[in-house]
This record gives C-alpha cells, structure tokens and sequence, in this order.
C-alpha cells in the first residue's frame, strides 16, 4: 500500500517508568478504512491510539500522514480527531456548543457553524438534543455527541477508543450498525479500539491484533478467523480448540493428522503448507465444526460430555477426550439433539468440509 | 396489595444514632446556636452599658443605615478583603493549576511546601512581612540597592496594600487547596479533547479548564473573603489608618467604645450581607450548571 | 531500527513560564518565613536590616522563659484537644448528614458550618457567658471549647466532603456482611477516611494554634501563644524570642512531616 | 439595671486570682506577698484595659485587676468594684500625695477605688537628627511636613486628649461644642499619620530605622532606644506631657478581701517598686520606692527624682465624663467618619 | 413452588420522588436454584436486588425467605449475601482480612476464620493473593476476592449485581463458567442481575425478564428462547424478526402463515396454539431460522441483500422484503456462500424444523 493516509513506523513508546508501551509498531491505514485494532488488556492500543492523534510523544519511529511527517506536530495541528472512551464532552457546554467547538477554532462563521453542527446532529440521529446539557444524555446519546463533534472537524482520520464498551448489548449492537454506516457515507478513515472481538469482526474492514506492544497480524476479518497467523490470534479471535496433532499423509487437497491415539481427522487446510509426515502441529478447530457422528470411524472420536451451556441457537458442549476438553457447538436443532446429555458418550467428527487453521510451532 | 412494614432501627440502632448526633448537636445547638442568638438579641437591645443591654430597638440598624460612614467602611472592607481575595485566588490559582496537572511526583512535595509556612504563628508571620516592607526592609533595600529608587520608600508599609499582600500571603493554602482539589478531578481526557479539536494550550485553558475550576474557586474565595472581611489584626498591625476595616469597628463596640448593641448589630449586618451573597452565588453557579 | 523524534511534544515554552512562576509564588511564601529563623539569631532587639552578628542568646533566653514555655504548652494542649473535638465533632455530624439521612443530621451539618461567619470577639463573649454559666469559667477547658468551635466548620466540610465521595455499596457491603453501624464505622468508614480525617484534624489545629481573640476571652490563668505574643507586643525585646520560638516550631513541623511522610511512604510500600 | 452575669468560676479559695496587663503578673514583683503564701496566685493577663473590661463585663471574676485611672469611673459604674480601706494597707502612707489625692479614686470614708501602683508620662519621641530643633509643643504631630512619618497611640486617652489641649478645651469634660473641635482636631491629624497603635515594638523599630520621625510614646522607650544608639529625645511640651496611672481594684464580691489587701500591700513595699523601675522603667507610687533606686539611675531612667512636683506640670490622664462619647467619635474618625 | 427459598409477595417500590422503581413483583427462587434477572436499563433489577438483600425498604408487598417473613429485617440481619457491581472491597483492608471481615463479626476464632478464608480463596483460584492490597488487583481478580468475600459467609442466598459487567470479552467468559462451577458445587441459590441476556442464557437455570418495574416471564432459556411470552420479551432474547402474518391453516402439526403476498412459510409451533384462520398474529423468527433456498416455492420469498456483517462463525445478512428488513444468519459453510454478495437477489425459506413462536396480540 503505497497511497496509504496513515502509516506507522518502527513506533516504540518506552514510559518515564521504563514500562515498554509499544514495541516497534508498524502499520498502515488506507483511505476511507475501517480498521480495528484488538488485543487484551494492556497490549498497547490505547497508547497506539494516543501517539496517532499527537497526545504522546513516542519514543522511536515516525507518523506519516498523507505521505507527511507528522511525528513532531502537536494535537491541535493534526488532521485527525478522536472520540474518547469516556466521552470526554465539555460539561460546562450544551450539546450543540460541544459539537461547535473545533469549528469555533477555525473562525467559522457562527451561521456556518449552526448548520454543520445541525448537520452533525441529524447524522448521528439527535435533531432535538441541540440545546441539551451533556449531563442529562444517557450513555449511547453522548457516544453520538462525542462522535458528531469529531466528525464535524471533517478529519481526514478518525480514531476510536472503545467507543462502545460503556453501553449494553442491544444499544451496543445498534451503534455498531450506526458507526459503520456512518463511515460509509463519510468515506473517512475509521481506527478503532476495542476489545471485543465479535464487534471487531462485524465492524471492520481490517483488523490489527495486538500483544504485549506488538501487533501479532494485520488481515481482514475472515482472514484473520480462517488463518490466524499465530497460536496467539487463534485463541483470541473466536473460540477456538487448540489440539495438538501429529502429520500424517496428503490425500488431495486433504491432510491427514492423528490427535491422540484414535482419532485421525481429515481436514481442508486454507492456503500451501508443505509439511514432512510425523511432524507436531497444532490444529485451531472451531466448536462450530465438530459435528456429532452417527458412525464410528478413523475420522471419529469418542467423548463425553462434561456439562452443556445453553447458547440461545446453539447448545455448548464441553467434551471431554482423553486429557483434554474440547468445545463443541451443537445447532439446536440437531437432530440427535435430544441425545445430549450430561454424561453421555457419544461420538463426534470435523465437519467434512471445515477449514481448520494449522500452526506449526 | 400487601400493606409494607417499613425497616423498623432496633434499639441498638437508635443508640447508636443518638450518640453519632450527639456531639454535633452539642455543640451545634448549645454553642453555635447560642453565641448566635446573642448576637442576633443583642443587635436589637439598646445599650445601657449593662452585659443584656436594655429595651428592643431597631435604631442600632437605623444608625448603620442612615450613617454613611458605615457604608463607607463597609465598602472599604469589601475593597480591601476584594482585592486580597482576588490577589490571594489569581496568584495562588497557576500554582493550584501547575501542581494539579503539571505537578507529576512533585505532587505532595509541592502541596506540603504550599502548607509549611503555616506551621509558624500569625502574627510572626505578619512580623515578618513589616520587615520585609518598611523602611529600612528587605523591599527598600533591593529597590535602593538595585538604583530603581534613591532613596527608601514609605508606600509599601501603613497601606492597604499592605494589608492585600499581607493576607494574600497569610491565606495561600486557603485558595490552593480548593482550586487545587476542583481541577484535579478534572478528566484528562477533556483536555486532550480540546486539543484533538484544535485548540492551542491557551484556548483549552480558558475554555475547559477554567469553566471546570469554577467551583473551586467560589470556595476559595468564600474562605478566603469571609475572615479576611472580619480581620482587625492585620490592618492594625500593617494597614495604617487608611486599612480600617468593619471588623476593627465591631471588635472596638466590644472593646473601648462599650457598645454591645451596636457590634451586634454591625456582625449580623455583615453576616446578613455575607450569607446573602453565598445564596446568591450558589443561585448563579447552580444556574450555570442547568 | 529507532528513529529519533524531535523533542516537541514535551516542555513548551508556556510549561516553562508556569514552572518559573511556581517558583516565584514559593519565594513569595518563603521570603518572610525565612526571615524568622534568619533574626532569631540576629544580635539586636531590632529585626531590621543590617544584620548585627550571630547570638544564640534569644534561644538562651527562651529556654528560661518560663512564661512562653506554659503559654506554647498551653497551645499545643488545646490545639490538641480542640481539633480532636472538632474533628470528632466533624466525623460525626459528616457521617450523620451522609448516612443517616434524616433531616436533623442536614440540619446539624449547616449550623456547624456557621462558625466561619460569626466573628470571634462575639463568639468570645458568648463563650464565655457560657462558661460561667456551665460554672467553668475562663480556663483551659474553656478555650478547647471555643476553639472547637471555630475547627468545626473546617473538619465537616472536609469529612463532608470525603464522606460524600465513599461508594454507597461499600457501607453496604459491610452491613451485608453483618456489620452493624458501629462496626461499620469502626473497621470500614474511618479506617478509609484516615487521610480525610489527618488533615481536618490538621486544619483545626492550626486554627487553634493561630486563633487569638476567643483565646483571650476564654483564657484563665494559662494564657496562649497568640495571646502571650500579643501582650508581648508591648515589649519590643521579646520580638526576637518570640522569632527563635517561631523558628523551632518551624523546625520541628519540618521533620516531623517528613518522618510523616517517610512512614506514609513505608505504608504504601508493603 | 447593670445585670451581670453571675461569676460561677471563682478559683477555689485561698488562692487569689489577679488579672493585669501581659508582664505584669511576674512574681519579682510579689516577693513579699509569696513569702507568707508560696505559689498562690493565680494571674490572667491582657493587653488592653478596655479589652479586659469587655472580659470582666462577659463575667470573668477575679479578686483583683489591674486599670489605669481612666476607666476608673466606667469600671465603678458599671458595678464592678468594690471601694478599698486604705487603713488597712500598711505602706498606704509612702504613696506620693499627688496620687492619693487623685480625685476619682476617692470613694468617702477613708477609703479608694483604686490603689495606685505604676505611673508613667507619655509624650513625642522624636529623632534629634532627622528634626533638630522641633517647637516643644503636641503641635508637632499635626505639622504636615512630616505627613506620613509620624505615628501615635491608639486610646482613647491619650491621642483625643492631646488632640483636645492642642484645640484648646477641657479633655476632661468636653461640651458638645468641645466634642466637635476635637472631632475636627483629629480629622485634621489623620491624614498625617503612618499608623494609630499601641504596638510599641512596631514603634520603635520605625524610629530606629527613621521611617517615623516622631511618635507619641512612652518614657521607657525612649531609654530602650538610646540604648541601641538611636538618637531619640522625649519631648516636654508646653501643653504638658501627659501622666498615666494605673492600680489595683478589687472586684465586687470577691471572698478572698484578706488575700487581696496582703497582695496590695505586697505591691507597695520598696522592693516591688523598685523593680517596677529599674526593669520596666516605668515609675512606681511610693517614695520608698523612688529613694532605694537613687537619683543616677532615675536620670537614666528619663524619672523624675521627685515625682510630686514633676505630677504638677503635666496632665494627669483622669476618668472623662463624655469617654463613651469620645471613644465612639474617636474610632469613626479613625474608621475616616 | 411450596417449599421456595425466597418468595417476593406483590412487591412495589415508590421512590421519594414519586418514581416508580418495582410495581408489584412477585417471585420465587428455589434451593440451590441459579435465577437471572434480565431487562434493559432502569427496569427496576437493582432494586429488586437491594430490597432482597435490606437496603431499601419496600413501599409494599412482603419478603419471605424458607417461608419467615424478613421484610421488616435490617440488612445485616439477613441470611443473605450480596457481591456488587463495583465489587465495593473495603481497600482499607487486605485481600484476606476483606475475605474475614463477615467471619470476624460473627466471632469466629480466628484459626478458623483464617482456614475458612484460604479455602474461600482456593475456591476463588486465587489462593496466592491472601495478602495482596485490593487495589493492586485487576478487575477479574477482584471480582473473585468480592465473591470469596460473600460466599465465606455460607449465605442461603446469593446477589449478585452485574457481576461481570466490568470484565472483557474472554475474562468475562471464563468467569461465568466458574460461577456456574462454584454454584453448582456450593449449591446455594444465586440470584444473579444483568443486561446481557446471551450470559444470562449460558448461566440461568430460570430467567425473570423484567421491563419497567414489572416481570414479564420467568421461564428456562429454552422456554424464553422458543416461546416468550410476549413480544417484549421476545425482541429482548436474542435477535429476533419480528414479522406480522395472517394464520391460514393448519396441516398435521404444522401451521401455515401468510405474510406480505407472496410468501406463505410453514412451520411448527411450539405448545396449543388454537387459531381461527384470518387471525392476525406476529411470529417471531430467529435470524438462524431462515435459510437460503433454491428452488421457488409458496413457502420461499425473494429478498435483496442489503449488507453483509462477518460474524465469525456466519455472516449476518440484512434482506430487505417487500417493505421490511429481516435478519438472516447464513452459515460460513453454506454452500451457497458465493452467491451472498450485497445487492444480490436471492430466495429464503423458513427451515423446515424450525420452530417460531407465534404472538397473538
Ligand atoms: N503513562 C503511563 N506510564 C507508564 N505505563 C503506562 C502508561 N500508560 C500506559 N502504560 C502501560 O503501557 C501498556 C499499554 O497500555 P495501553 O493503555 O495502551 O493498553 P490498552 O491496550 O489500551 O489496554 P486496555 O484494553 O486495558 O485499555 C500497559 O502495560 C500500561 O500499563
Ligand atoms: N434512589 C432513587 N430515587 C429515585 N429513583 C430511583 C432511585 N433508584 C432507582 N430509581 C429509579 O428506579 C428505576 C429502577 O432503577 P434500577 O436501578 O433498579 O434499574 P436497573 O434495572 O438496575 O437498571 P441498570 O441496568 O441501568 O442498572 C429507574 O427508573 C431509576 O431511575
Ligand atoms: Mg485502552
Ligand atoms: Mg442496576
């Protein structure tokens, strides 16, 4: 990506402290992307985040935006804007003089600046909520403020940290269908922090995930589920059973692995991998693709069934295999449903046409 | 629908409760309310010279009112205890602003420094400042030393300025700690959010951070007005004639001028004026905040 | 491969004036006070510029007198047991306003926070009448309770406030776990507030410790500091005394706050 | 009707309890006295005799306190003396005549209001170098020249009374005519002033430094000033300077009257006088007491060696009929009323 | 339910205001029973709780626990034991002597106490933080101390406010099973508030739905799940199209509907349903519950694909039908996967076996 608008380079942040922040970041944001950056508590997103929009210095590398070093510009010169996890609306200011404030800064005319912010306001779906005082807006309305203020400043960027994370399911949800709209019809660069994986998945076009200062892989969403580059991604995108395996043979486009002593899935595997036979691996099965089986079979296995956990569409197993305990999802309305109970034997497969991620390592 | 009995306190709670409102009430209605109703009895009594005085009377009010001098002293005093109330909370605002947002692990080393200078008496304190600005004081000396005057000058000590900075000096603590309190909670974020916005540093200071401060610096400037507004010793010691204050007026009805009534009547005056003012400024910045 | 970055995010022009502004508002504070220690040791009655020569003898004579001995004992008494009432005072009528929830408790917590309008010559005389009344008289008691009185409004607005700032769910967790209100303030409320109470406790000691005019009134035959060094202002030559007294208190504040807050520190670290 | 509020707190019997100016309450000065009862004396002290009044009035009742002359009147008047037996004071006789005739003292019957005990005379200070040769006269503190470099006392008896000689009228009973120059005498004078005090200290740092060039002040100052090289004279005016006297009264009711002579008596005797002067400079009451210091010392001193005839040519500060008035007028105009 | 742990007998609540927090609720919680109280925000779920456990009085009705009424008990009186949102640790106090604290106010010596405290915190997982500061733990680690905290006290009844609400996605899915674990083997009951109904769904042996200061349902998830008993309740579990149909006839056990003109699905309906053909009813579909289908039949309707969302294990598809949108889940491995693009126009079909509610109002 040669035209990206955002590029990262080699950024290290080390704290006064001597904590490591981040750990020589690179990545690049093109036009118009909607790019998330996922993670666990403390890896570094927020302080990514911080270093984009000119809060922080860091330590090594350079910002570039539009092809310009940035690195040594303050805030306020930058042509990005953020909406901050907590809001951060002026509280001595009503909705409508918040949302004016960067237009104030740039000796708008005041009609100007009423209309942009009217604007701004029926973007984000508050025509009546101009002359509110920020502190009677419930959670999800300041979001929508906190978002209109950014956005009316027109950024060339917009950065997100954790914009939902304070709301519940059903308003979380909504906003997330409001945000990616939002950014369709503006056509601006979206990066957003989050730690939640299924929205990351949902919302964005590409998804960086990151661990202790690093950023572990950088791909679209279904990348990312199909092939996760990493044991790390594997276990943090989805919930994933990681299986130690051993190689078998090629039949095909199939590989052949033995788990344990009976069991010898068969599996597509998503992109080459050449691998000698007799070499460990570790395989990523989704619960969504262990299937029961009527039939015993090399390609099955028997467990049991340690405790079921009602999902809403689907039933959750825990199962129990030798040593280890898998995940299964069971559709509800399978037709061997009602033979799923606690304790029960019973015998599952990979779904034959499941692509399982292979991580050799 | 099932009638609700209410939580009913046992006898253990209710023992309890009366003794955590006992102390207060002690003092709070024995002596706050006492020493209250006397000023409020006496400001109505005519003086005979006796503790009670004798007979009610409004002309103690009268005379306050019709007189001009007492509103001429008044308005001195608010003068005066305005500008030291104002010098104190400008100056001691930046150091408030530095320590709460620039202070780091300085923090509590800066605040103790701010609170040191307290540790010695008053009137040492006040001692110190006549040396520094009469005559011959450490003031004189630098600007005569320095060629900016020929020879010492007589205008720093025996003036009301005097009495501003003498005050300013003596209630520092009184308007950092406030001030510092208020913009301490304020989130970092919305600082960082006027930047994002565009804001240069100065343009988030006058419309985010100062906006945020208001409260605290209403308390500071209510804790630093009120005993300044009542002070007799500090214009005594520093102030010259020019400095007299209302609070040297009630202190002498007490004392040589034998007029109880009277200095009652001029406190609740001023406690009336005071309180009216606190309403008020609680009523403005209630009505700010929506 | 590190890049460097240009210093500019860090120290503005604007931070560095505001530092250097600090540092002006210190020498303001610190001008006068240095001046105490500074003519404590001067060899004249006069504190006036050009210092005479190095004395220890104000120190001397203040170790004799036995005058200002009594009178900062006396001080330190009723500072002590002053902001210890004040303080209780504050604590109580602050968790009733808090916790209690009855209209009495509010009530209580504006009238304690009237003191600070009142002024001291008329809460002298009423304390006074009052003390005779209870049968007292003017004496050491008498002045703990005035200036009490004066501590008040000071430790309920901080208590108040601290207070005010607990999480409603932790006096609920100790009920729920089967404290009774006691126990509750015993083991969870003040062991919480112990900083909130340190300083309230704090400001109504050095109200106390400066507070002249109820003193005076309220003083039997142990008169205190301010009222000693008032009555000593006729005497210029107890000025440098009263400055080497000055100094020492200066002195012993300052290390006492600092093993204070060394130990706070070695609180904080295990 | 006087209503007092009743003195509950009286310290406990046979341990005299005695309120007096801050200094005064030294046990040098009770030798005697302590050697028949050790360690039973129970002192309170003030810095102002009208702020000891307000205290007295509130109802703190000690056995004896210690006035000057001036408030004699308002003291008796508001009920809170009790007339004294001079028969019963053995060194009654060696207080100067001058002082025992003291008109306002007399309460009939033998007996006084007041014991007289320390004297002093009150005039301007004034530098001999920066004013060398000033016109003897209270004048001076009006002349406008050394506007803003003089300073004077703030009570009532002694700066309203000057202002009173200087325009000419009695200060002791001043006519409303009378009140009114006053009035204008000292609305005249303030302008001219650094500082109304009675902070001597304040006062002779600011003449030693030469930013007042004249005060109104006391005789002891002036010693303590030449004392550290500064060259100060003590003014005798053509008015007059003028001459305070301060003593004992005995409160009403007091139970220890026994105790309260033996104290009294105690004051009188040489050796209590003779402290009074040579550590205060102050002057004390009897001639015994003038006679064992010797004539060097009283010229040291700034005392007179006969104090009788010295009482002749200045103005004794006595109790003034209008003090309430002249109080009140004197803090308005104070105030800038 | 006779022999219920805990019976809410027509309780409401007032506030001082006036507002109405509780408006007659009646409910019951068996011994060792898991209850979820479900709604959206400022339904009246924490004053539910805080009148259970004594902090707030109720305005009416009565509180009985094992049938001894306790309505007029003070908090510190009751058997019971609450873990809070914001966990409320007294920071004042160690890990341990938090853990204590209840023991200690019932005199227990202290060698016990401290065995009971180290068996709670092993209980917990966490047996190494005995002397840990709470305020050096994160926020899952306190959450577990403030559970250890309640549960030492042995309570025959357990709150628990939002327990999770604080944690991140795969912390937050860890702790729900420990909960499930340690309420199953404590067996004491557990009442349990939350906004979040697909954890209330994998946690709860019953679930109160409540909505605006009344309950709903009380019911198993499956039974909320397949039949809610109103349209509240069924919007609120789950993603739901909520579609109004015309009923036509019944076939065996199958009903057949009409909805919009064209489209005529079929499907089973759960429990009696005795329907007059031509009564208007609102059925609810399950987003999993429509499945692409290739031929066109009465029972198929033809929509356009309006967006696409990835949602790890299926894409999310918004189809747009005549007026209406509806949510369709398409499984990642259908294989008619390619055929999903936006704007495509592609014909649905209710499964077969799917069982949708049907809402009479
Ligand atoms: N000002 C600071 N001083 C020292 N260390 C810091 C500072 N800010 C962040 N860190 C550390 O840097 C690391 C990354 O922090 P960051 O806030 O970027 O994490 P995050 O990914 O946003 O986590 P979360 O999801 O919890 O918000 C953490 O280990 C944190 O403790
Ligand atoms: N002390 C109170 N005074 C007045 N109204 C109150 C009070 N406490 C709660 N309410 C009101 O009662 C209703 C129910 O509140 P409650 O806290 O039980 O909601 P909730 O279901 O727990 O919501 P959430 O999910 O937001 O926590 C709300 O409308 C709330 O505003
Ligand atoms: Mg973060
Ligand atoms: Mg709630």
């Amino acid at each position: 990506m040669t035209g990206a608008l955002l590029k990262l380079d080699g950024i290290g942040k080390i704290f006064p402290g001597g904590g490591i922040g981040l750990d020589g970041i690179g990545l690049e944001v093109g036009h118009g992307e909607f790019l998330s950056l996922l993670g666990p508590s403390g890896c570094g997103k927020t302080t990514t985040l911080r270093i984009i929009a000119g809060f922080e210095a860091p330590t090594s590398g350079r910002v570039l935006l539009d092809g310009e070093d940035i690195t040594a510009r303050r805030a306020f010169e930058r042509p990005v804007n953020t909406v901050f996890q907590d809001y951060a609306l002026f509280p001595n200011m009503n909705v409508q003089e918040n949302i004016e404030f960067g237009l104030s800064l740039r000796r708008m005319a005041s009609v100007e600046r009423e209309r942009k912010a009217k604007q701004a306001l029926e973007l984000v779906g508050l025509p009546d909520k101009a002359k509110a005082r920020v502190t009677s807006l419930s959670g999800g309305q300041r979001q929508r403020v906190a978002l209109a203020r950014a956005l009316v400043c027109e950024p060339q960027l917009l950065l997100l940290d954790e914009p939902l994370s304070a709301l519940d399911a059903s308003l979380r949800e909504h906003m997330q269908s409001e945000l990616k709209r939002l950014q369709k019809e503006l056509g601006t660069a979206f990066v957003m922090v989050t730690h939640d994986q299924t929205e990351a998945l949902s919302i964005s076009d590409r998804i960086a995930v990151m661990n202790k200062g690093r950023i572990e892989q950088v791909a679209t969403p279904a990348t990312l589920y199909d092939r996760p580059a990493s044991r790390f991604v594997a276990s943090f995108i989805g919930t994933t059973n990681l299986i130690s395996a051993i190689f078998q043979n090629r039949e095909d486009t199939r590989l052949r692995f033995a788990v344990g002593s009976d069991w010898h899935p068969v599996m597509n595997v998503p992109g080459e991998l050449s691998l000698m036979p007799g070499t460990e691996v570790t395989l990523a099965m989704r619960p969504e693709d262990i299937v029961m089986s009527e039939k015993n079979s090399p390609d099955t296995f028997m467990g049991r069934v340690a405790s079921i956990t009602f999902h809403g569409r689907s039933l959750r197993l825990q199962v129990r295999y030798g040593d280890s305990e898998l995940w299964v999802d069971v559709p509800r309305d399978d037709r061997a449903r009602s033979h799923v109970v606690e304790g029960a034997e019973l015998s599952f497969r990979l779904r034959p046409d499941a692509m399982c991620p292979v991580l050799v390592s | 629908m099932i009638p609700a009995r209410t939580v009913v306190p046992d006898v253990r709670s209710l023992v309890f409760r009366c003794l955590m409102l006992l102390p207060g009430a002690v003092m709070g209605l024995g002596l706050i309310v006492f020493s209250l109703g006397l000023v409020v009895f006496l400001a109505f009594r005519h003086n005979d010279g006796s503790v009670l005085g004798a007979g009610w009377t409004w002309s103690n009010f009268q005379t306050i009112l019709t007189d001009p001098l007492y509103a001429q002293v008044a308005l001195r005093s608010v003068m005066i205890a305005g500008t030291a109330t104002a010098a104190t909370v400008l100056a001691a605002y930046p150091v408030a602003y530095c320590i709460a947002l620039r202070g780091g692990r300085w923090r509590s080393l800066l605040l103790f420094l701010v609170t040191l200078p307290f540790w010695t008496s008053y009137l040492l304190r006040v001692f110190a400042w006549k040396i520094v600005l009469a005559y011959n004081g450490v003031f004189n000396s630098v600007l005569v030393g320095s060629g900016i005057l020929h020879a010492p000058s007589l205008a720093f000590l025996n003036t009301p300025a005097a009495v501003v900075v003498t005050l300013a000096h003596a209630y520092a603590p009184f308007a950092i700690l406030p001030i510092y309190t208020a913009l301490e909670g304020l989130p970092r974020s919305l600082l960082e959010a006027a930047s994002d916005l565009g804001a240069r540093p100065w343009t988030t200071f006058r419309r985010v951070v100062l906006p945020a401060s208001v409260p605290g610096v209403l308390t500071a400037s209510m804790v630093v007005f009120i005993p300044t507004l009542g002070d007799y010793v500090t214009p005594a010691l520093v102030g010259g004639p020019r400095s007299i204050m209302i609070g040297s007026l009630i202190q002498m009805q007490f004392g040589r001028a034998n007029d109880w009534p009277f200095g009652a009547a001029l406190a609740v005056a001023v406690m009336l004026v005071v309180a009216g003012g606190m309403v008020l400024g609680r009523k403005l910045s209630v009505g700010r905040q929506g | 491969m590190k890049i460097p970055v240009p210093p500019v995010l860090r120290g503005s022009s604007s931070g560095a004036a505001l530092w250097i502004y600090v540092a002006l508002y210190l020498i303001f504070l610190y001008l006068p006070i240095c001046l105490i220690p500074l003519f404590s040791f001067n060899d004249s009655v006069q504190a006036a510029f050009p210092l005479k020569g190095v004395t220890l003898g104000w120190y001397r004579t203040l170790f004799q007198e036995e005058g200002i001995h009594s009178a900062l004992w006396t001080s330190l008494e009723v500072g002590v047991f002053s902001a210890a009432l004040a303080t209780l005072c504050g604590v109580t009528v602050s968790y009733a306003s808090v916790f209690m929830k009855s209209r009495f408790a509010n009530l209580l917590s504006y009238v304690a926070r009237l003191p600070i309008l009142i002024p001291g010559v008329i809460i002298g005389i009423a304390m006074l009448i009052m003390a005779n009344l209870v049968g007292i008289g003017p004496s050491v008691p008498a002045i703990i309770a005035g200036h009490t009185l004066v501590g008040l409004p000071a430790t309920v607005m901080v208590m108040q406030g601290r207070f005010a700032s607990f999480p409603r769910s932790i006096a609920e967790a100790a009920e729920d776990l089967g404290a009774r209100e006691w126990t509750l303030v015993r083991r969870v409320l003040l062991p919480m507030a112990v900083p909130a109470v340190g300083s309230a406790f704090m400001l109504a000691f050095l109200t106390s410790f400066d507070e002249f005019i109820i003193a005076f009134f309220l003083s039997g035959p142990h008169p205190t500091l301010p009222v000693y060094i008032w009555g000593q202002l006729r005497f210029p030559r107890s000025l440098p005394i009263v400055m080497a007294l000055g100094s020492l208190i200066l002195a012993v504040s300052v290390v006492v706050s600092i093993l204070s807050e060394a130990l706070r520190r070695r609180g904080q670290a295990t | 009707a006087a209503l007092t509020v009743s003195g509950a707190a009286r310290a406990e019997d046979g341990k005299l309890t005695y309120f007096t100016w801050s200094g005064y309450e030294r046990p040098e000065y009770d030798e005697v006295y302590l050697k028949s009862h050790p360690g039973t004396i129970s002192a309170s002290v003030f810095g102002d005799d009208d702020d000891a009044f307000t205290k007295l009035k509130a109802g703190f009742r000690p056995d004896i306190a210690h006035p000057c002359y001036d408030k004699i009147i308002r003291w008796k008047d508001a009920g809170l003396i009790e007339p004294i037996d001079t028969k019963r004071l053995s060194n009654w006789k060696n207080v100067f005549p001058s002082l025992k005739s003291l008109p306002a003292l007399q309460a009939g019957d033998g007996k006084v209001w007041m014991v007289p005990w320390d004297w002093g005379n009150t005039s301007i200070i004034y530098r001999t170098d920066l004013l060398p040769n000033p016109e003897m006269s209270w004048n001076l503190l009006w002349d406008k020249q050394y506007a803003g470099r003089m300073a004077t006392i703030d009570a009532v008896h002694d700066t309203p009374v000057v202002a009173a000689l200087v325009a000419g009228v009695n200060p002791f009973d001043l006519s409303p005519s009378d009140m009114e120059k006053v009035a204008a005498k000292l609305r005249e004078q303030r302008p001219l002033m650094a500082s109304y005090t009675t902070d001597m200290t304040s006062i002779e740092q600011s003449l030693a430094s030469g930013e007042l060039v004249a005060s109104m002040g006391w005789n002891e100052a002036v010693v303590a000033l030449r004392k550290q090289g500064v060259p100060v004279a003590f003014m005798k005016p053509k008015e007059g300077m003028l001459t305070w006297a301060c003593g004992f009264v005995m409160l009403k009711g007091t139970k220890n009257a026994d105790l309260a002579y033996e104290f009294m008596n105690s004051r009188l005797d040489v050796s209590s006088g003779q402290h009074l002067i040579e550590n205060d400079g102050y002057g004390a009451s009897t001639s015994t007491a003038f006679a064992a210091v010797g004539p060097e010392k009283l010229k040291e001193l700034e005392l007179p060696s006969n104090p009788d005839d010295m009482f002749k040519t200045t103005v004794f500060t006595a109790p003034m009929k209008q003090a309430d008035e002249l109080a009140k007028m004197f803090e308005k105009i104070k105030a800038g009323g």
